[in-house]
């Protein structure tokens, strides 16, 4: 990474974490309809694989959606509208926090069933792949996802389809309440090793080496190498999902919090800068201003029409059974 | 030489017509792939889920696709990307993505593969907002709510019954002139008669058929009507050609509980275009599909059934099932 | 102290009495599996299809189990083992094996989680036969069904609406005098009433109970059922409870087409129970959940809709929308 | 495999083979309802690990499932008459062909949806884990059934439990009308070894090899070491499903099928007993005199009563939605 790469994805990780953390605020004081699934300490993930793609490149998401929107390029007002299920947000207000799309940014969407994301994804690369224009396709999932056997069906395929499909593994090490080596002996990595997919492991907290390896990957992916999946190593600040005031009580190992608090993705990334001779501080206080205002003009919007409920079921005209 | 099956020279036709239409299945003659290209031909395992997951994909970024997912048994499962993710995505992202997506699943009919192969989810699925339910009756419906849906910019499923397609479909009847493209949601008027309304959809189309003529021998004229789809349906249409009669059966393969035809009728009754004692449901039995043929006919509502029903519904005296 | 909800006493006593009762889903409180041992407490990656299908061959070998699956929208990542295996093995071997398999699972209410993640499939579930589809319409309802259904030689499925849970679920209107065992198919006359019907089933009773004393304002007499179970269900029994109103609302909060209400409502018709213009039915709109409240309100079936709805059977004016 | 062993093992080849050719004879006689999927040039399989199964131990089928029951014990008759679903078949008439079970030889039952077997396998072997007296469960599935989801979740869940599960994988290369190399790039073995669940790749075709490695495979899976593959190579002599007089065209290639029959599971296991001095065609005489008894009467036998198409949907006395 340059060091101009290095600040752009500074900023990103800035903008994912303060307008995230908006975002739980707003989810304490009951604002935000359903639950959050915060991307908090997940952000060099997000920064680091994004920074990468073409802006022609599809990506597909997670519930955990908010960090990859936002570094697709999605306007933070439409994201955080549609997080408030407010009119002029990205879907309407029907989509909500689990559900963000941006057709414009080529974000083509977000499953809350864990793992239905993957064969989507492939499909996407089906088509880049017949297109021919050299585009991979990405897709971000966590490592939980990784039980449930549309997984590996969409990976043993896209390895025989030889697809362009980077799936990126958000391996946090926890599947909700369930820590995953308590219900699976394979690590990620080992996982896919084991289908023969190529891959890489990094350290998900240092944007830098995501970014490299990333950027590794989806050449393979463009020049027609198949499929490749980046594991990367993280955790989550504010766990698993939030929903009105109360804010859940960590059940994660005390020392394992601390162990991971202690590597911020944000800090390593300003670490990064500092040695490069960059002062990270006024590129935090621009994003910082920047969502605030966001959140002003966002809370002032209003309630979608009802009448938009029943609209976007089928295409308009459809005569629905009475 | 025999003749090609309407609903396959209808998948042809918009294969020859749509050059971004594929077809997902785990087998394709290598002849059809070389026809039209394994990139639009595409084979892959026994994998359903990730084969209409990867068809909803497609779908989603331009292109339309088949999925021939052999049979509705198979359907079960790929449910997470039919009812969560095919038919979801353009209402969660309010319209950003549109679907276009047809599947061919067989149903029930003549094979005898017992309860795990032979099912009839037509209510089932109609249960789906915005899906389309289609459920042909002939070999030219077959082919007219295929072409139909390979036009169609949201998910379809269509249930065909094996029947169509069994050795001797040429001279199953045909109560469609053409097999062209057939719209969806509008009931059919097979044949006209002023006593009563016989109203099948799928296998229940020939059962009714049947029952006219056996209803015929005995001075009764009924009209037959085959709804084609389950989901839409246009009941105000409906209700208008069961009020020419004022007598209604309706006949369905599926469980009484929930049925299309139960929710059929209510409907009917309501809107007022039948008294509800000239109104009978004729249902399959709850119960699954038993591999012998004779305890499998136990269950399906028969020609016999739907003649008592109808002469029930018009006051007049029943037959001994099975005495026609 | 918080009251212990009463389905989770439910579990605890079949948990106590039962030995060879597991449990399966993704996630077990530490504490419960050490109370009743991992052995029985069984957590499981996120699989439902290999969840549902372990549940499956366990029962069919001795042991009973309950599978919390969390939601009915993870259900259709099982369908295959639902709708094919754990509903189909006691049919195929000819009743020589059996499968006593509890499901739990969320459904909508309260919650703002989506299209993806909030389903009401009580009518497509009722289409497979064998299968009880129990529906409870409160705290002591949940337990009820949910005693019943781990006692139950057969799968059951228990959809449960979150709000029966929610902070506050001590305060819901409590139509169960107690949180004992429930049978199947037998719908609960919740208050007596002689002007008009109204029934509901899940989160439509509290929908119908609000009804009924909003009418009762009006100075009309509601009688309550809860149906509790959209499978089985006693159709002779119920018909007997309307025919002492004669009139009858019947609120859904699934989509129109195919639903449980429909079926209901011909069968009461049908049985002779109320003339067709005296019964109403009111159903959810065909549309997938929004997470907006507001987009969300408009789907469902609210009281001033059963309250017009039941003034319109009565023959009496209706009201406007949203004035009660 | 001992002397009266292997006459064992070979006497149950001849029976499914011989039962296999009657019951296709009938096929083509259109005597037989549904389709049927034989498992002729499978037998040693079936023979071979069914040898070293303990009477009490449960077996899990898939559709083509002949061979399974009659391997377990099943009374032939029996069999037959399910697959002509006749009255005191198996299940009633009601299961077929594809779906024989016979509790009282623990053969659990048969699933014709691909891969379904093996999660219900799974959930047995979880009973017998706790049940704690050592037993196994044996399951089979085709090599197709590997494709599915539904058997990795299987898979890596047995293995993270430690079952006591012996997965069969009859590889006879194809997948209905597709051979498997086309729609995977990995092999069974391959598949297996990646996902770290131990196995043995034998010659299917061989009944001692079967039995050996099989015997090795149970007795890790009765000592507690968990869940266990076999991969036994073979190949069908009559492919894949056969139903009336229209007996299926042979579309798979010429060489591979001349290739695979001359080295038919019969000849191998006759070939043997020849080496020990034992006389193979008097057990093959015998079992075809039984065989051939067994058809007269099951096409003696009538149709079950209509009445019983309706019973064994639920618990008697459930009442039935109207
Ligand atoms: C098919 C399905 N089953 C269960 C759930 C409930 N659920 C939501 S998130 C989650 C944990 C997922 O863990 P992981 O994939 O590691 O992602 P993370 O939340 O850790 O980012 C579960 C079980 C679901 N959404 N979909
Ligand atoms: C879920 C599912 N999808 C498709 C089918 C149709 N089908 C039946 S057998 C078969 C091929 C299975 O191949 P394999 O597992 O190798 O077993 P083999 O038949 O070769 O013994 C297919 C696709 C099915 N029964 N179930
Ligand atoms: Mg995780
Ligand atoms: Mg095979």
């Amino acid at each position: 990474m340059t060091g101009a790469e290095l600040i752009a994805a500074y900023r990103t990780m800035c903008l994912i974490r303060i307008f995230e953390e908006e975002v739980l605020g707003m989810t304490a004081a009951g604002l935000v309809p359903g639950f959050v699934h915060p991307c908090t300490g997940h952000e060099a993930v997000a920064a680091g694989v994004l920074a990468g793609r073409l802006p022609e490149e599809w990506v597909v998401s997670y519930y955990r959606c908010h960090g990859h929107a936002l570094a697709c390029g999605s306007d933070p007002l439409a994201v955080l509208r549609e997080i408030l299920t407010r009119r002029g947000g990205l879907c309407g207000g029907k989509g909500g926090s689990m559900h963000l799309a941006d057709r414009a940014n080529r974000f083509l969407g977000a499953s809350s069933i864990v793992a239905a994301q993957l064969p989507i994804s492939a499909g996407v690369a089906l088509n880049e792949q017949r297109a021919g224009d050299g585009r991979a396709v990405v897709v971000f999932c966590g490592d939980g996802a990784l039980g449930a056997g549309v997984a590996y069906e969409t990976l043993t395929t896209a390895r025989h389809l030889g697809l362009p499909l980077l799936v990126v593994c958000e391996d946090n090490g926890w599947q909700d309440h369930t820590p995953s080596p308590e219900v699976t002996s394979l690590s990620p990595a080992e996982l896919v090793a084991g289908l023969g997919v190529g891959h890489r492991e990094v350290d998900g907290n240092d944007v830098t080496e995501v970014a490299r390896a990333a950027g590794e990957l989806l050449a393979d992916c463009r020049a027609g190498a198949g499929p490749r999946v980046l594991v990367a190593r993280t955790y989550l600040r504010d766990f698993h999902a939030q929903s009105g005031p109360d804010v859940p009580v960590e059940y994660r190992p005390a020392d394992e919090v601390d162990r991971w608090r202690r590597r911020d993705p944000l800090d390593v990334a300003a670490n990064a800068l500092v040695a490069l001779g960059v002062d990270p501080a006024p590129v935090r206080a621009s994003v910082a201003e920047e969502v605030a205002r966001v959140a002003v003009v966002a809370l002032a919007t209003p309630e979608p029409e009802p009448a938009s409920a029943t609209t976007a079921v089928a295409v308009a005209g459809w005569a629905g059974s009475a | 030489m025999a003749r090609r099956h309407p609903a396959s020279a209808a998948l042809r036709a918009a294969l020859e017509e749509q050059p971004d239409l594929a077809v997902l299945c785990t087998h394709h003659p290598a002849a059809h792939r070389e026809l039209f290209g394994a990139d639009r031909m595409i084979q892959l395992p026994i994998a359903e889920n990730a084969m209409l997951g990867m068809a909803t994909g497609m779908a989603l970024t331009g292109r339309r696709v088949l999925v021939n997912v052999a049979r509705a048994a198979f359907l079960f499962s790929a449910f997470d990307p039919l009812v969560n993710q095919a038919t979801k995505w353009r209402y969660l992202t309010d319209g950003q993505f549109r679907v276009p997506l047809a599947i061919r699943a067989l149903t029930r009919g003549g094979e005898h593969l017992g309860a795990q192969h032979e099912h009839v989810p037509h209510a089932m699925l109609a249960q789906v907002p915005g899906l389309v339910v289609a459920v042909p009756g002939s070999p030219n419906s077959a082919a007219g709510l295929l072409a139909a849906a390979l036009r169609h910019p949201d998910p379809v499923v269509v249930l065909e019954s094996p029947a169509l397609f069994a050795p001797g479909w040429e001279s199953l009847p045909e109560p469609e002139p053409s097999p062209a493209a057939l719209p969806f949601g509008v009931p059919n008027r097979v044949t006209d008669g002023r006593d009563v309304t016989l109203i099948g959809i799928g296998n229940t189309v020939r059962t009714v058929l049947g029952a006219a003529t056996a209803l015929a021998g005995r001075g009764r004229a009924a009209q037959v009507v085959d709804l084609r789809t389950a989901a839409p349906l246009d009941v105000a249409l409906l209700a208008e050609l069961v009020s020419a009669t004022g007598c209604a059966v309706l006949v369905d393969e599926a469980p009484p509980a929930c049925s299309l035809m139960h929710s059929v009728a209510y409907q009917l009754v309501a809107a007022g275009a039948v008294p509800p004692d000239r109104v009978r449901v004729v249902s399959g039995a709850a119960c699954p599909a038993p591999v012998n043929p004779g305890l499998q006919a136990v269950l399906a509502p028969d020609v016999p059934a739907v003649v008592d029903a109808a002469l029930g519904a018009l006051g007049a005296p029943t037959l001994t099932k099975g005495s026609v």
